[in-house]
């Protein structure tokens, strides 16, 4: 086995300092009855690098790859170019393959590189400080209601009906144990989201609102009403974003006083991955909510000599330390796919950012104005960035199906995300990034147009 | 040469990549256009890749050397499973695209999914948590869904004192009373204090098996028939799995539910801290309650999704969803692979090599550093020291740090808290005996230094880009981001000159 | 531009130390006329990473990969698996971006390298010392060639039939400077190759003797009465190997009496890449020649403190040292495509090159064996390793462009390395190797059938 | 820690590949099967990935810092073109595939052709040279097949003083006899010298520009007016191009034939020395005489492959083939995506801002480093300075091994010949300002150091992975391949013992 670097000589060798006869000899404390003298059954013996390689290669080209097709995906996932730089610097052994940083003389590498992502994700978002990342961004989204729970001693969760479905469910699943009360909702299918309703639901009860910007429909809006309605009952305002570029164009969520701020950050550096690994993203408008705060954090410090360094610090919140104290459950990051957010976002910097979100919207505009000259598509949205719902006369489902047999991958339907609700059955989510090109959109209006009549 | 923050040799206006300049044009961003500046600095790209490759070269990493890290299993990272998973129908795939244009990115969780149960002698396996410690709460629930089914509302889980941190986290975030199982002197869960605690309050015990002293618990299966019969369910942490991978099915010692590390396990790369995946393999008894989405192959053999749209017809009783979308595809690819490079008999050697290597370092070593539970026979796929001995003044993190100048990293040290001052050392199946051997000869001149009461070692580490690191000061007054400093007169930062 | 670091504010600064008023007078010594004062023209302004990889990858479309063929091409670049360890190792930033290693003291990675590397080549090749690469198998054939006339201080060069006619031709061209006198002939189209005749073309004005092993046809054969004949006129024996695997189950030409063994390496590492960058390797039997060497030589040393190191040595032959006297032109070598080559051979060992050579070898006898029973094709070859040539009824260049319509891309035709001969038309050389499989060979089998039939 | 030989490692047992054994069967190598061992050592993956990583980082490169190294052009190497060249259709095919086959290959060759001629305003490019020096034997061919088109048997090729040592080679090796042009007090060639020289003797000029003195040479359209006048041809060394791309056209200047090294001007890795490529583009009256193969586009678009099968019609006066197959492949495409990527604004600010960044080092140390010809105006994309005022018994040497220490790799030494204790700084496009003032700190630093007799140089570098070597040993006594020590009775090397 390639991967296994000892010889039978060093294997003898080996077993005569430690004594024993042979490896199975080794295995003495496992009973007998239990332990296997056969390899297991069915699985074939090991394969040449090849061999794998050209199986695995078969098992990709059964899918359709999104530069493949004309393709207008997004609801929670998007696919933007990432610069070849990163996967590169991503690939480094000593990043690729190094440890959690808890020897921080040599993991300073890592912990410098979280250093900077929590100083630019905490910009991103407008707020004070963010973590080191979590699992992804309906993870993150737990969490933060989780947080709002411990910082507001409340646990009455009001979920705006616009929040992704995934992270409603999400919520509702862990809530099972905390036994939080979830109040939720399925999205108003309007130009605008329904500030009002959401505001209608708070109470005294409340610990926090969790809203998402851009919302799942794609719609764009203030915030502030919510967060000082939420404020006046003494509840948190958690939002969620799941595109970070659009924050290159729109206001960010903490200067419109969200006091908790999650979301996914996939779309910068990490890719589509047909939905993982990737990225959550957790930061805190005020300081003092840093203790209540899950996930690792990096701090600044010096070493002994006075140098300027960096540590994992405030572990005290982690389970490694606090056992059943501890804030969350949570003992991994996302620490590769930071990197990869971080390097991608220091390449585009802040004028790369306002450029390429600029391009998004630019193109998404154009994708509104063509969709809504089809035939019997509506264009639902009166604001939106890179994303946009169009409602069709028939189910979008069956449609986006057929789309998929001509390599149009024209979005995600409202049907596949809640199904059994006829009223949204013909929501199509179509999200254009600067991947997308006008010939793309173009083939997806002239197939959409086919297909509706 | 010291290496600069980005926010230090970054501008506003300078750029790593070429995107049109944004012109006038549609806005339909519902007045919310944001005009603020972000503080967000930019690099060349040139800039960038000197940055973090410079950056990187201050990490220590599997590529670079041994990891005898007990517990955390670091282990060489096939470059034929980076090639894997960057191939584009998995690289490239949106996890929302029609399941026709996705049938061989299911085929791969399918088939890793088949020999995971295959591997563990189980029943089902929940694909989707994201990590161990999302694993064990995906365990915790299908227990909690399956005592809810019988309408048995038991509220205790029982946990070794020798756990793994993230158990008794899990249970009490899931809302369970943890209650402490004493150990034998041996190392090993005591059988009989834990029948005694057995009875119908308790939902079920986390046990790791082989434990955190590097022990296989014999007992295995008459704890789980205890536990069973007493109406609970036996959660099994499978951080160490890799040590009996090929030779010991969890099933067959009466496991209901276990997280698989791939990362320990299968080899997914660690990447300095995550991402992880963490899948649940079931018993007949809790698998029907997993969560959504997962696949399942149909007579004709093409392999479908199974989420909320048709949950209801074939998953009725799944507790839901505990993540966006299906899990950690990357990893899925990367653990195929191996799986598959190593086949039925590779894995077998796997973990014959890992625990061989484990007992190789143990003899060796156990005449200069206390090797607690040497004597019970031995280990499984790691070691456990103390720092008995040593002389005063001299712990088990000045040998650690004293490592470090050896050009090792150090092994996890206070680990399991069953045992003072403990040094666990896990050198996992892909080292060579040369590399062993040069371990051997850095930790027993360590040791010796130890014993002797050499105080330099309170100076380790002095041949690493950092000296020992104030970690109080960091707690005390943490610094999380950076901030502009401030400049004398005459000196504006690069970013406050927008631009450089 | 995202590879230029200078701002604007930079440039002025800059320009103001300098004392310049702006950029284009620095270019003050270039005279006007010829000073362009717009940018070229037809040429595209700056391009989008993204853009520009997409460009390439339409491209890269209109080409058929080997892998998405049943291949058998050979003659002189061989298809085999490269293990994706050794494209991750030589990506590695130290290896890639590092200069030629004139500065040992920062250099130990590559000259290290290095010297494994001539180590390693010098074993396989069975010669005492090699040097550190040369551009190709064709270039260093040709170096071979000028260096047995600064030994033997004659003129006359006799090239075996059997060499690969691009090999034959590369010398020709460059004997025009040195007037060496080039004996050349065609390939004789039968089962061994002859000896015989060659031997009786040696005289005692020749300088060497230039054969290929295996030879273009395939031909594996004992090169002992060649060398023998060689020496007693005074003449060098040169070998020539395209295929380096074929010497992990034939014999090594230093074995068999070769003074100088010259080759292309690309079948280790490197890959097709359309027939370059390759790697030309280049040893010799007896180590009193290495002073006539030409290229780079690394060798073993001290440094201030006595530790081994290692240094580009005997510079005195080059020509940056040498200018008009140096023994070749040559100043650079392929030293990434050496870094591909030892890692490859590295990973593989002795144990793992006899085994892929025997797949190899195994493959080819399958091959044969089939191709045999196809009505019409006749296997030429006695011997061979992993090529060997049938013949055709017909012209086989037509019948491979026939085949390449099918995605069969069957060999290289004898007609296309030497056209306007028509007694070898119907020749083509048909390479098995471990990437071919038995399904390869069936399909290969059955469509040459169709079409001669 | 030392990093030792894969001799002293591997094993003849062990290997990294997992390939079938050998099974006796068929043999049909004529007799000439292998008996004897090789003697290769074989190392499993994660030996083999841990062992080239190690000796990576005792590497200098352009991903760790700045390459201020004149006249060798060491630039950021963008991993867009190594993603690029890596794409199958360029990759994975054969060059003897039916050019059906190979269109978009063929095409990528013939578009970076195209603007290697449009750059450099000429008539034809031969593309097939692997590297600068082998160019250079394709221009002196076609200089000497035109010749011979003529029936002009001329000998004799002139070279200026400060010339790349590989431009006498070449023509010494081509069969020319070398004769020096001198130079002006200001770094030029002199003119009415090579006039005065010019006659029915000479096949040609060979010169450099920008010269490596870092200077334009103002009379290049004079000198090769001059020549061609007397019936000889000019060859121009572009190793310098990117000084000028964009903003002159060699061919606008009476050049005849120059070689383009695409790792200096067009950014393909260097990768520890080579591989290199060097086109050669034509003028008019060279053209014809171009080695095969190469590619033309056909009036429809699809372009063609010119090589012996057709050149009879095609190109009848080609003077051959230079090498097997048709040339760099994996570097025109890197060298294509980087022209692309630039394009015509970009390419025009890469040598303008080489240029710029070399005078800000001009005249930010010509105070402390004695710079010949800086009185004679802006340099071009080197800056030229030699070791005049240093101390007694410190030298350039000296001062270029101390700049390890501040952590860069020394610029050129002792080149060009013309300047005593010269050293040639060429910073290129892609440092930053703040890049250079950090060398500028550094460089002045060394410059004060040795002017004040500060000895301590002579023993630079001290933060490196070696101290100075000793090269003479080296060349003395030359080992050039490892060979098995002499092993004291009782400890056999591991590849004696059959394995590890």
């Amino acid at each position: 086995m390639r991967y296994l670097p000892l010889t039978d000589a060093d294997r003898g060798e080996m077993l005569s300092v430690i004594g024993a006869p042979d490896v199975d000899a080794l295995f003495t404390d496992v009973p007998a009855a239990h332990y296997l003298k056969e390899p297991i059954e069915g699985l074939p013996l090991h394969a040449s690098e090849m061999a794998v390689e050209k199986h695995m290669r078969r098992l990709s080209k059964k899918n359709l790859a999104a530069a493949d097709a004309a393709f207008f995906c997004g609801a929670g996932a998007y696919r933007h170019h990432v610069p070849a730089t990163v996967d590169h610097l991503i690939q480094r052994g000593e990043f690729l393959t190094a440890y959690t940083p808890y020897q921080p003389e040599i993991a300073q590498g890592t912990l410098q590189m979280l250093f900077e992502f929590q100083s630019q994700v905490a910009r991103l978002y407008g707020c004070a400080v963010a973590n080191a990342s979590m699992y992804d961004g309906s993870t993150a989204c737990w969490e933060a209601v989780a947080m709002a729970a411990r910082v507001t001693r409340k646990k009455r969760v009001v979920l705006s009906g616009a929040l992704h479905p995934h992270y409603a469910e999400t919520v509702r699943t862990m809530a099972k144990f905390t036994e939080d009360e979830i109040a939720g909702a399925l999205p108003t299918m309007q130009g605008a989201p329904d500030i009002d309703g959401l505001i209608a639901r708070i109470d005294e009860a409340t610990s926090c609102v969790v809203v998402q910007y851009p919302d799942i429909l794609g719609r764009v809006y203030d915030m502030t009403p919510i967060a000082e309605a939420a404020h006046a009952k003494g509840a948190l305002l958690i939002a969620v974003n799941t595109e970070p570029v659009a924050l290159g164009a729109c206001r960010s969520p903490g200067e419109m006083g969200a006091d908790i701020v999650v979301g996914e950050g996939q779309s910068l550096g990490v890719g589509l991955q047909f939905g993982g690994p990737y990225l959550g993203l957790f930061a805190v408008r005020d300081p003092k909510h840093v203790r209540q705060m899950p996930g690792r954090l990096c701090g600044e410090t010096v070493d002994a000599e006075g140098k300027r360094g960096f540590v994992l610090t405030l572990s005290t919140r982690e389970q490694h330390i606090r056992r059943e104290k501890a804030t969350s459950n949570i003992c991994t990051n996302s620490g590769l796919c930071a990197l990869a957010f971080t390097i991608h976002l220091t390449l585009l910097g802040e004028k790369g950012l306002r450029a390429l979100a600029a391009e998004n919207h630019r193109l998404a505009c154009v994708a509104a104005d063509r969709l809504a000259e089809v035939p019997g598509v509506t264009v639902l949205n009166d604001s939106f960035f890179n994303e946009f719902t169009i409602v069709l006369p028939t189910d979008a489902r069956a449609v986006v199906r057929t789309l998929a047999e001509r390599k149009v991958l024209a979005g995600v339907s409202l049907g596949r995300l809640y199904p059994g609700n006829d009223d949204l059955s013909g929501g199509l989510i179509v999200a254009v990034t600067e991947t997308s090109t006008e010939e793309d959109i173009a083939t997806l209006c002239s197939a959409l147009k086919e297909v509706l009549a | 040469l010291e290496e600069p923050l980005i926010f230090e040799i970054g501008g506003s206006e300078t750029t790593g990549v070429d995107l049109p300049e944004p012109s006038e044009g549609a806005n339909r961003l519902g007045g919310m256009a944001r005009t603020e500046p972000f503080g967000l600095p930019g690099l060349s790209e040139p800039e960038t890749v000197r940055h973090y490759t410079r950056l990187s070269r201050q990490n220590y990493a599997i590529d670079l050397g041994l990891f005898p890290l007990g517990s955390c299993t670091m282990k060489h990272n096939p470059r034929l499973n980076e090639k894997v998973a960057r191939m584009p129908g998995f690289a490239d795939v949106h996890p929302l695209q029609p399941v026709d244009t996705v049938r061989g990115a299911l085929e791969v969780i399918n088939e890793l999914a088949h020999w995971l149960i295959e591997l563990t002698g189980m029943h089902g396996v929940a694909m989707t948590p994201k990590a161990g410690a999302h694993g064990e709460l995906c365990g915790i629930l299908c227990i909690r869904a399956a005592l809810e089914a019988k309408g048995d509302a038991r509220k205790v889980i029982l946990v070794p004192e020798s756990a793994h941190g993230t158990n008794p986290a899990t249970a009490a975030f899931a809302g369970y009373a943890v209650e402490d199982i004493p150990a034998t002197p041996e190392g090993r869960v005591d059988l009989e204090a834990l029948k005694a605690r057995l009875g119908p309050d308790v939902a079920g015990v986390m046990i790791t098996n082989p434990n955190t002293c590097g022990l296989f618990e014999r007992d295995m299966k008459a704890i789980s028939d205890a536990v069973h019969a007493a109406g609970g369910y036996v959660y099994c942490d499978g951080a160490n799995f890799n040590a009996i991978v090929g030779r010991v099915r969890p099933g067959d010692l009466g496991v209901d539910a276990m997280h698989i590390n791939l990362h320990k396990t299968f080899s997914t790369p660690h990447g300095g801290g995550g991402p992880g995946s963490g899948p649940v393999v079931l018993s007949e008894a809790l698998a029907p309650y997993g969560p959504l989405p997962f696949t399942a192959r149909r007579p004709d053999g093409t392999v479908d999704l199974i989420e909320e749209e048709n949950a209801g017809e074939e998953h009725p009783l799944s507790f839901g969803r505990m993540s966006a979308f299906h899990g950690q595809m990357g990893m899925f690819t990367r653990a195929l692979a191996y799986i598959l490079s190593h086949g039925a008999d590779g894995l077998r050697q796997v973990s014959g090599d890992a625990v061989l290597n484990a007992n190789y370092l143990l003899r060796s070593l156990e005449d200069v550093l206390d090797a607690p539970f040497a004597f019970s026979g031995p280990c499984m796929h790691e070691a456990l020291f103390s720092d008995r001995g040593f002389a005063d003044g001299l712990t088990t993190l000045d040998l650690a740090k004293g490592m470090i100048d050896e050009g090792f990293h150090p092994m996890t040290m206070y680990f399991p808290l069953v045992v003072h001052g403990s040094m666990l050392v896990e050198p996992t199946e892909t080292e060579s005996k040369a590399g062993l051997d040069q371990l051997v000869v850095a930790l027993r001149s360590l040791a010796e230094r130890a014993r002797a009461g050499d105080m330099s070692l309170k100076n380790a580490p002095i041949h690493a880009p950092r000296r020992r690191l104030d970690e109080t000061l960091a707690a005390r007054k943490p610094v999380l981001a950076w901030s502009e400093p401030d400049v004398p007169a005459g000196h504006p930062t690069r970013s406050e000159q927008g631009g450089s």
